[in-house]
């Protein structure tokens, strides 16, 4: 199903996400933003490929594993610089962002909870009102693997299984929950196992390869929108830096990080553009310069931004 | 003007709102063709479909949460939490997604939900069934929580609710259900966080909520006979909470008595005794009482579990101290 | 597995849970006791088959459906009249009775969770428990199709598979919450289904034959017991009577109730002892005259009892 | 004496705790090998095993649920909450079953449980990860509530907590685990429920809690240069409050402010305010002031959270203002 335009345009989308970030962390290396992050570094094929399926008009519930997820909705990026530099131009009105709390109504993006696992019933809430306002809007709800463990997952997923509620649950496998790994975590070996307890389809698929999982999610996708009711699909991804940056990461080796750094889909993507003809080296560049380009100008848009007044803090508690 | 119960009276205000809004609908367990555990939703499915009222399972994480979904995407859910005690079930939905997710999404949404939570004593339910937790909301910026006390408080304040464009957490009392009232009958809204004065007085005053109001009235009426005028103020809900018609009542008395049904410590007659200590120190005349719940789980036996909660004759007393002070 | 004092013991036990509720109904109906009750009727089969294969001191977390479990596990009857009686000679010591809260440490009865599901991670923290101790108990904790779908479920069976915590979920499915029927709440036919999602064993079982019970949970206990971890059981069963004293019914049909009313263990499984020769008629009048007369007795002294000073109240709520 | 950080001194508690009873074992997410997310727990597993200090999933249902469960048959567990806020996640297994389990079961058990919480402040954590939470517990009877403010507070508070037969929620403040301060050497139990004057005054009492201690006292050290002397009260902990203490405080000075990084609403201060408004009425030579975090959720921005909790301007203000009363 994936076409060429598919392919480049996951190709961008991936680079879009991975050099926003790259200019984020320099932000943060420069003192400018004192958010706490969790960089995406290495999810990417996951976070752009199972968002870009997605209408403007779907719902997202992103998660605090990179912004990957939000600017493939279409969260203006010069906004999010702006979100993180604390200035009043953010989609949070320069209350800040760190963990969490970037959205963005008009493209879906319905923002994230702090507490993990508070998507789930969320997502499901959304579904429901797709449904019940006759719309063939659907819900992608990413989340870690170690989220999974709510119990906010079980109840929302039983009631997306029970209404045919059009809800894809994504969860992101990294392999870890801060420093624990899946295995001292979870009592089966791949998440997506869980979907046979409540009646749904559940998957595992290459989180590294964004093929593999917009396919994935497209079908997903037409199923929920023909009406056939929510989806699990966990992807097998990797972060590439620590849970936040400053993470000691005693918990893994170094082989096991370059064994994961060979699939890196920023390097392995591209060459398969090309082996498989979807594009060439001369676009690959013109991409690489045109995405540079387009963050640097974002960024500095979003440095030229101003902090809020402190009676800020006293607004939008109530509508 | 018509008399109704307060249950009959809950179940108006939904009808009403259902009928005017498409976008409401009704969600939670045995809501539906059952009617409700205490029978407030009855008829409701019957008339409005089972799109409009439904059943939901025994995930109240879901049934709080999904209703934030809901209303962020352009309905108006109203959620039923079978007892108020469950409020502690759904605590990070309520407290942390229903009250904080417009202010932390730089107020790009709102959040029109109502969590309907039947709170207070109803006869032996237990320490896990009886409680009035609405102190447990009384810091969360973003929600608003009412606490009707009479049929038409009730069915005023649900419409308000149903109607606002924030997260609104109705404790209606259990064991008020039966009581009857006079009601108007056209369409009735009471303004959220506005307190009413139920009795006037001019030589103490008492701030109670939902079941207390009614104990307070009757402890009016006793004294009354002895010469002595209570003003009872109902502030219909504590978050927010009418300051000023509090403030000017105890301007007036110069003694204040703050009851509810849960106990003192982390209620709102202590926030109300600490506004009042904070803005009108100077007109007290004796020390202000909080003739509040036992600060102890509530006994599961029927007859034990009223020496948990202040009585009319704890009240008389509590009066009979203030004017007698110094 | 079953020898011939299974049978009988099952049958004596399932008889004196019957007996004693039926006593219990008297005295609510005399207005003795105004706790709130939900009558077991109908499904003493699970309540005793699970609870027998239990040592005394396994751990139990009984659930809201009659007092079968906490019966047969060795709360004594007199002091459960007690405590629906709001007598001090009760569990509680007068604090009452009704929807919850006997106890009985020396027999191993852990009590139960007013909010649904509230037993789930309490009985995932007692296998824990055991296990860090060293010693081999086993805790059986009960819950209906209706708490099934709380998110602690989850929760709680994740890490007891994890684990490999010795825990016997025990699920009366009997086809209702109230008045939601499971097929409007659950989205997969079998809830047992939903131990693939832990990697535990799950199995459904006839919860009409104490027999059937029995066995599943004695073959769930001795491999708890060995180290092997949890299980989840079903017991299909049904109460005959409303879901409290005075629920109107209206979401079920008599027919329906006459289906489940012909598997009445009560009135089967003496015929069974019979056909089966495990015992004869003379033992089975013998066994019902001898459980009326320990009932009768039981209630007997317990009415005797008293209700407690209103400083009762302020007792026990700190150590 | 021995001068360690706040972080370390919880650190040792844990490792006396865990060394002295073999029923004590810690459990929460990364408290293992990792060292908790602040580092709290560093070396624990080391040195005593992953039998007594293990990672959890991700799961606060069942790591306070579990901790009950675990308590009710034998054990001490130690469970961390990543975050205090996340005590609104498991709500329920604090409020209604840690809290109450004893009581509603006629006093069969006891429940030695310590949940720990890191609460307050921590440099643009966020609405979700910011708060101090301990006003929701204030009506939690059977539960207890301590909050340290020192290294030597956090010592010997914690170990007093393990020690309990009562459940404990330990509030930890995440921007104090830097704090240095002298400690003890040898076995050092604080008292729960024992409040400490960390600086003795005669004209205006400041009670505080953890940072807002940190902040009373600076403001005492300004005023004392204009020879005004502030008494600052450290009640350290919520439940049960040591009013002995405060009211003592407050009979001799006539002043009184309360300060929590909490907004005033559901807070201990009110707790405080509304107490001292009963019993010492008449020695009040000025209104009550409660100098709290603002009634609004804590900004993620570092720069604007600090606007969301008093500055010790506030309390030197509210220091003047209550001395210059009419
Ligand atoms: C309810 C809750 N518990 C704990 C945390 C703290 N926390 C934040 S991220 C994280 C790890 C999440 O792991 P995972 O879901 O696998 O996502 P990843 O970080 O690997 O992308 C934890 C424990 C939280 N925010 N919410
Ligand atoms: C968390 C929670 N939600 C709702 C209730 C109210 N409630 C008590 S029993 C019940 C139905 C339980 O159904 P099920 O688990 O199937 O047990 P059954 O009554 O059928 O034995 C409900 C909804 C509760 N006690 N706790
Ligand atoms: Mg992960
Ligand atoms: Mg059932």
């Amino acid at each position: 199903m994936a076409t060429r335009d598919t392919y480049r345009g996951l190709y961008t989308g991936m680079l879009r996400v991975a050099t926003w970030e790259q200019r984020l962390l320099r932000m943060i290396e420069e003192g400018r933003t004192s958010g706490f992050y969790h960089a995406g570094r290495g999810q990417e094929a996951t976070a752009v490929g199972a968002t870009m399926p997605l209408r403007r008009d779907d719902y997202l519930l992103y998660d605090h594993r990179g912004m990957g997820h939000a600017i493939t909705k279409g969260v203006p990026i010069d906004r999010l610089f702006s979100d993180f530099l604390g200035f009043r131009e953010g989609t949070t009105g320069g209350l800040g962002a760190g963990i969490v709390h970037i959205a963005w109504p008009e493209a879906g993006v319905l923002g994230q909870s702090g507490t993990l696992g508070g998507s789930f019933p969320i997502a499901a809430g959304a579904g429901l009102s797709a449904l019940y306002r006759g719309t063939d809007q659907v819900v992608l709800c990413f989340f870690g693997d170690g989220a999974s463990n709510r119990g906010t997952f079980h109840e929302s997923a039983n009631v997306a299984a029970l209404w045919n509620l059009p809800v894809i649950w994504l969860c992101e496998n990294n392999g870890y929950a801060v420093s624990v790994p899946t295995a001292e975590a979870i009592s089966v070996a791949q998440i997506s196992q869980r979907a046979i307890a409540y009646d749904m389809p559940g998957t595992t698929v290459d989180g590294m390869d964004p093929i593999a999982v917009y396919d994935a999610v497209s079908a997903a996708v037409e199923r929920a929108r023909a009406g056939g009711g929510p989806s699990l699909i966990e992807a097998m991804t990797y972060r590439y830096r620590g849970h936040y940056e400053g993470d000691p990461q005693t918990y893994r080796t170094r082989e096991e990080r370059d064994e994961w750094e060979a699939k890196d889909p920023l390097v392995m993507f591209p060459r398969r553009l090309i082996d498989e003809g979807y594009a060439d080296e001369q676009w690959i560049e013109a991409t690489r310069i045109s995405v540079s380009e387009e963050i640097e100008a974002a960024a500095a848009t979003a440095l030229q931004g101003s902090k809020p007044p402190v009676s800020r803090i006293f607004d939008n508690v109530y509508a | 003007m018509t008399v109704m119960t307060y249950a009959r009276a809950i179940n108006r205000a939904l009808a009403e709102e259902l009928e005017r809004d498409a976008d409401v609908f009704i969600m939670g367990q045995d809501v539906g063709a059952f009617g409700g555990a205490f029978g407030v939703t009855r008829g409701l499915q019957e008339r409005f479909g089972r799109r409009r009222v439904f059943d939901t399972p025994i995930s109240e994480n879901f049934l709080v949460g999904g209703g934030v979904g809901a209303a962020l995407t352009g309905l108006r859910p109203v959620v039923e939490l079978q007892y108020a005690d469950f409020i502690a079930v759904a605590m990070d939905e309520i407290y942390n997604k229903a009250a904080k997710w417009r202010y932390m999404h730089g107020g790009l949404f709102s959040v029109p939900l109502v969590i309907r939570a039947p709170g207070g004593l109803a006869g032996g339910a237990g320490p896990e069934h009886s409680q009035s937790p609405e102190g447990l909301l009384l810091s969360a910026a973003g929600l608003h929580v009412v606490t009707p006390s009479t049929p038409a408080d009730a069915l005023g304040l649900l419409k308000s609710a149903v109607r606002s464009s924030n997260p609104v957490v109705y404790i209606e009392h259990k064991g008020l259900y039966g009581l009857k009232g006079e009601v108007p009958d056209g369409e009735h809204l009471i303004p959220i966080g506005v307190a009413d004065v139920k009795r006037e007085g001019t030589d103490v005053t008492i701030v109670a909520w939902t079941s207390m109001v009614h104990r307070a009235l009757a402890a009016a009426e006793t004294l009354a006979a002895e010469g002595i005028q209570v003003e009872v103020v109902d502030p219909r809900g504590v978050r927010p909470l009418d300051t000023d018609t509090i403030l000017a009542s105890v301007q007036k008395t110069g003694r204040l008595i703050v009851s509810h049904e849960a106990p003192a410590p982390g209620g709102a007659a202590s926030e109300v005794a600490a506004y009042v200590a904070e803005h009108a120190l100077d007109y007290l005349a004796a020390p202000i009482q909080r003739v509040c719940g036992a600060d102890i789980p509530i006994p599961q036996s029927s007859d034990l579990e009223q020496y948990a909660i202040p009585s009319v004759d704890d009240l008389i007393r509590a009066c009979r101290s203030a004017l007698s002070y110094r």
